[in-house]
């Protein structure tokens, strides 16, 4: 809407702005929307999330007297590393050459009351953990990585930490992968990073998605087209998915004017020129009269209104009023829902970036003029993220919508039915540079004299059948 | 009894049946086993019920046997005492997962690596320092059964006197010799020098002790080092340089995988997008449990594991030059 | 012709027709492409036959073009010159694929998780050292685009030009800004100072690189270092943790899977046994081959490549701190 | 047959023996016999294996002028690390710094005349290296890498090293799997470590195999058994598979005497009062009225009488003589093959640990006696390895055969099958402990600041079913 182009990343929160938590160091993660009234529960201190507003993302703040205060910039230097992979080393520190058993906490001189009584006196929690230490008649004794795994634990306790994260494609993804990973169909970051190179996903991409992992793959690719181009969301049916998960993302309104949503049936009939036999048009009868817009009702509730919720580490506790949201194998989601951005709005309203104004909304009908641009050039990149379907006949269904040369990438938990999808794209000869993958990622612990991988790993983020659309009609022989 | 037949006239332990002073180990799910030794007038009780000792003897290795809800008021028989465990013949790989951790253990994937590239058959002499928890010990044991040896040292009184508890339980001890020794610091005995076919090192500071498994191992025996960290790995790797050849270093994980039947939805489905969820159709269920969703008939379908052990240790493995 | 597009009135490659002065990736097979740059008149010979550029122009993207058997006697077309190729849009994924390998150059699994966790979107200033064959810095440049900016700087005077030249060819050049530096000797340059939102380095010292990187990111902006050996990457973190926070290390490697139309042969049939070698029927067949053995319905089936990447390299990732 | 145990390995290589080749370090990988008349040809020369015999395994040899000379002591210890990961640490050292092209070998002042010349004269090998070396112009001038990169290459082409290698279960895998890797259905040496662990073979096992991979699972689980319990290799249909690379293993005749093969059906019959459905007893018909003893020209033919043929690294080259040996996409076997046994014995004959004497031939039958216990017994073990069948039924028949609390195994080179197999084993409840797994096996060049993961690696190893053989008749319910 302006002419020049905004800032590209904002790297202070505002007012309204979806924040990512990381509270005491991964312990807990969760989204919220800084409205003016939000809060976070921290231990049993229910605390306003105004300091926030203006901190540049990567702040870190501490549990004052009055509620969240940023902690000074040296703290911040310390707070990782070590910590992180405190429970691998430990592991190996206390196997390898522990000829004296390690002793627990009962040795601690300072009872409940005096901390009470220091707290009272108005004494900060880093105060009381290095009372803590000093009272400690056994930490002397400890090694030295026993002593930072003591004091960690006391830190998390009486010093809590609250990291201010940027939610971004990387941070939202991880955390989901992290909290809820069958609510993004198991998609690790890695994964998602590949479907988006693998489909060439670049400003003015003009990208048809089937996303039925929450919004997670529309989100990252409304990020990247950077308010160029258009992502069609298309869907199976007569409502589309729920695609909540765009509101995690700072999507700006340029960028939310770019999300689009389109019943299939729509997007194959218009392509009635289409120069393949389709499933779709051929069994699923009735759907092809359907008006081309979609019912605005139902395009606005899955996006904007419905209110979407935060993930977080509370576990087994189930949000009765979330039930579509819900994962009965799963943790589940937080206790502090995200604000109804309408709510923010009534506020200062003076950012052009929200994503909230009446006028930019996601997931409105494509308009007219671009059905029939895309009619006649096609999608420029395709993505497909069905992680509970068949693909085959969908893929069959999705490509003649591309242009030729265009690529795809498809997503899915199972390996068998990228594999049926590869073997019937390789008979059809619709596509060429098929490839069947899955990424393998690996975290390094890396410290002085104790580096190796991780001992825990994420094993399986997914697999990916990319390729490229080829024209394949043999029409073209050229002589000599 | 014996884990590991010793003579011709000892059964496997699978084709024989329950008597007293077995061991068994009481199966009751892939991740809750425990070992028992089986004594008349003995009692087991856990969450599926109560089980007599008495009732075991006699049945083969393998049975499935019942327990009766009763004894005393903790028991949480939730099915009215109907609960069932099976009782399975002690085997080294089933020793590694209900062993006392004292220390960290290895696992199957790094053992069965180990004895394979250590070229252990029956007959041969290794040498092991540190014993841990002697799940390692157990394996090397089996391999170099009947004639073989094992020598083992701990620096640790107490872990190689628990260790040398259990080796005596499961029969091993004819195999197995336990041994309290700083190998770091004195290197092994002068009275195995040039006798060790092969010779396996957990240790810290594995460096310290390479000079020494070179006197011990005979021309072209196998030495294998163990080390969690690679700062390890690379000073080891040094000190095996003036004396050793084919210097190889492994990394080796277990990828487990998930089995399901599964009814993906289709594409012709009306109904086929509900939402973002489809997970809790995915659940291994019975067939009758699929909802009135349009689906394409079900098939098994694999996927790995979410999480997985992602790192044990590296194993370097060299030769001694001949 | 331009990779990226770069204003509204610039459609996607793969929407348009080949014009003159386009590069085309020439698709042989999966294993076989190269970039030709189309010109009136030219001539691309291959093995599949004689193919004229007039025959490509105005053709959509994505076409199947037939050759000709002919002009010099070498070409060797065996079919009789009726071989085909496709024209494909180069996109960075292909480009990497057919680029002229100056260095060692990072692939598409790297690629993708350095531009994700780099934070790249539309209008970013990223810096680059070094530009290498300009593998990265095509898919930084995409990232980026249509307002940002990547600055990529390469010590070698020669490598510099001819990454130029590459950015220039595939319409990059209002992207990409190629300076020729020593970065581990200077650092980067102080008019960027305070203004990256992202630097990557791939540098045989990184070590020496981190503080000047230190100065140039904004607060929260992050780096990624490559480095193929571990000792690099920890002298590197070290360096990080006076002003860096979120130190991470990852490796990543793609598993690529091979699929096949497969005849198992089923227990019941008396000629299951022929010899140890069934292989031969398992290659992806048409149909019809299949041989007399009494077989079960073939399926798909998946299995994963034998040979693979075993390491590229690792990537550390860290954020200035606030 | 001796009453004293004997040594568990023979260290050194001894007339008649299987050994392992592996000439320029790792360039080539081939097995011979070390009969009298056995040779090696080497570049253009053919060399007797007659001095091989008495040496140690893991003794290094060069190529002299009448032959095959011991190399001293010192050059062993240098052979590898260095040259073994040179392709890899190359890469990386030119990638990372070379302001300098790299000059190539034209700068040699050495002419082929004045090398041949240095022949005649009786110069070593080392000798024209070193030579070779003194006259390039440009040695000096490449970065040490480069130079041991040039170093080796001169030595492998004018002194070639041969190391005499140890057949075992361990270096035949390994070599299979490099060579020739669908002869032995793709099985790595860490999958079938985990084969033997997982089935606990260990002595005194009774095993029962199904060795569809030309005899290595055999070999490896008779070497285990080192002349104690038995191995009974079964198989489908009317003749066994070969096993023949139980050959390269260096079996004693006791070790030999504990193969026995029997069909299928004949097992399955002996054990009629089964408490499961077969599919084979079902629908194989007349199987079962065959004669328990399995006829003994084809049991020998299988094992003994066919002359098995090396593996080597020739590619693409067929050896039309041992047609049912090829893979037509492999690289072919070897032009040596191991002499016929009998050669070896007409000459010493002394050593009652080879293989061949008539009385201790792998796979006779199995006596009435050891059915009838196997009847009543049951196996102890199960090891499968038909990397190109359908194994659901298979394992349904065997698993039967298995005493109560035995282990089982099943490998295959394709997940799919497996996973049939054990959601059937869940269902029916024969086994417990059902483990589908994959080992996945990473080598690292560890040097002084060049450590990493090798740069080309096996992907695949193959994939492993296991689990533990029940008694799944609900009917002994206790009462208290």
């Amino acid at each position: 809407m302006d002419s020049t182009p905004p800032p590209p990343i904002r790297r202070e929160a505002w007012e309204g702005c979806s924040v990512l938590l990381d509270i005491n160091d991964g312990d807990r993660l969760a989204f919220f929307r800084l409205t003016p009234g939000a809060t976070v529960k921290i231990g049993n201190k229910t605390c306003s999330l105004q300091p926030l507003v203006g901190r540049p993302f990567g702040s870190l703040f501490r549990l004052g007297a009055d509620g969240l205060v940023p902690c000074a910039a040296g703290d911040a230097t310390s707070r990782d590393h070590n910590t992180r992979d405190g429970a691998d080393g430990q592991t190996q520190d206390e196997t390898r050459d522990n000829r004296s058993l390690v002793d627990n906490n009962t040795a601690q001189n300072l009872s409940s009351d005096d901390i009470e009584a220091m707290k009272r006196d108005g004494a900060t929690g880093d105060e009381i953990v290095e009372a803590l230490i000093a009272n400690s008649s056994t930490f002397g004794n400890k090694t030295v990585f026993s002593q930072e795994k003591y004091k960690l634990k006391k830190q998390k306790k009486y010093a809590p930490k609250v990291l201010l994260r940027r939610p971004s494609a990387r941070s939202i993804c991880e955390t989901y992968f992290k909290k809820t990973p069958a609510r993004i169909g198991f998609m690790r970051v890695d994964t998602l990073s590949l479907l988006l190179s693998m489909a060439n996903i670049g400003a003015y991409s003009d990208v048809l998605v089937v996303d039925m992992v929450g919004g997670l793959v529309v989100g990252a690719v409304a990020e990247r087209l950077g308010g160029t181009g258009y992502v069609c969301s298309t869907y199976l049916g007569s409502a589309p998915c729920s695609i909540d998960i765009i509101r995690m993302f700072n999507l700006s309104s340029d960028m939310v004017s770019r999300i689009v949503q389109a019943p299939l049936s729509d997007l194959c009939s218009m392509h009635s020129s289409g120069n393949t036999p389709s499933l779709l048009n051929g069994g699923a009868e009735g759907e092809m009269v359907e008006p081309a817009v979609v019912p605005d009702e139902d395009a606005q509730a899955s996006v904007a209104q419905q209110v979407d919720t935060a993930v977080s580490d509370e576990k087994a506790q189930l949000s009765t009023d979330q039930p579509t949201d819900m994962e009965v194998s799963e943790p589940s989601l937080d206790e502090h829902p995200v604000q109804d951005e309408n709510s923010s709005l009534d506020g200062k309203g003076s950012d052009g970036n929200l994503n909230a104004s009446k006028s930019s909304k996601a997931g409105k009908a494509p308009s007219p003029e671009k059905m029939k641009y895309w009619k006649e050039h096609g999608f420029s990149s395709l993505i497909v993220a069905a992680p509970g379907h068949e693909v085959e006949h969908l893929v069959a269904d999705l490509l003649p919508l591309l242009s030729y040369s265009a690529p795809f990438a498809i997503y899915h938990q199972y390996l068998d039915p990228l594999a049926k999808c590869m073997h019937s794209l390789q008979v059809s000869k619709m596509a060429i540079g098929l490839q069947l993958s899955e990424p393998w990622l690996r975290e390094y612990q890396v410290l002085p004299s104790r580096t190796h991988p991780h001992m825990q790993m994420n094993a399986f983020g997914g697999y990916i059948l990319s390729g490229i659309r080829i024209h394949n009609t043999d029409c073209m022989i050229a002589n000599k | 009894m014996t884990m590991v037949p010793l003579d011709p006239s000892s059964k496997p332990t699978s084709q024989r049946l329950i008597t007293e002073g077995d061991t068994v180990v009481v199966y009751e799910r892939h991740d809750a086993m425990r070992a028992v030794a089986v004594r008349a007038g003995g009692v087991l009780q856990n969450r599926f019920g109560v089980f007599r000792h008495d009732d075991w003897i006699g049945r083969p290795f393998g049975s499935k046997v019942f327990g009766s809800c009763g004894g005393g008021g903790k028991a949480k028989a939730k099915a009215g005492g109907g609960g069932f465990v099976h009782l399975l013949a002690p085997t080294p790989e089933l020793w590694t997962l209900v062993l006392s951790h004292r220390t960290q253990i290895l696992y199957i994937a790094d053992i069965s690596l180990v004895v394979a590239y250590l070229e252990l058959v029956p007959g041969c002499l290794v040498l092991e320092s540190g014993t841990g928890s002697g799940s390692l010990t157990t394996s090397l044991a089996r391999a170099v059964a009947p004639h073989g040896q094992v020598h083992t040292f701990d620096f640790h009184q107490q872990r190689a006197a628990s260790a040398r508890e259990d080796f005596e339980k499961n029969g091993l001890s004819s195999l197995i010799t336990v041994n309290v020794r700083d190998v770091q610091g004195e290197g092994f005995p002068e009275e195995h020098c040039g006798a060790a076919d092969a010779v396996f090192l957990d240790l810290p500071q594995p460096w310290l002790a390479i000079p020494s498994v070179g006197s011990m191992l005979k021309k072209d025996g196998v030495l294998c080092s163990f080390s969690p960290c690679i700062e390890q790995v690379q000073r080891a790797c040094e000190a095996m340089k003036t004396s050793f050849t084919d210097i190889r270093t492994f990394e080796i994980l277990l990828r487990t995988y998930e089995v399901r039947d599964v009814a993906l939805k289709s594409v012709t489905s009306e109904e086929a997008c509900v939402g973002p969820l489809p997970q809790k159709r995915r659940m291994l269920t019975s067939p009758g449990e699929n909802t009135g969703c349009t689906q394409r008939s079900s098939s098994i379908l694999v996927r790995p594991c979410s999480t997985a052990k992602g790192h044990t240790g590296y194993l370097t493995f060299a030769r001694l030059c001949v």
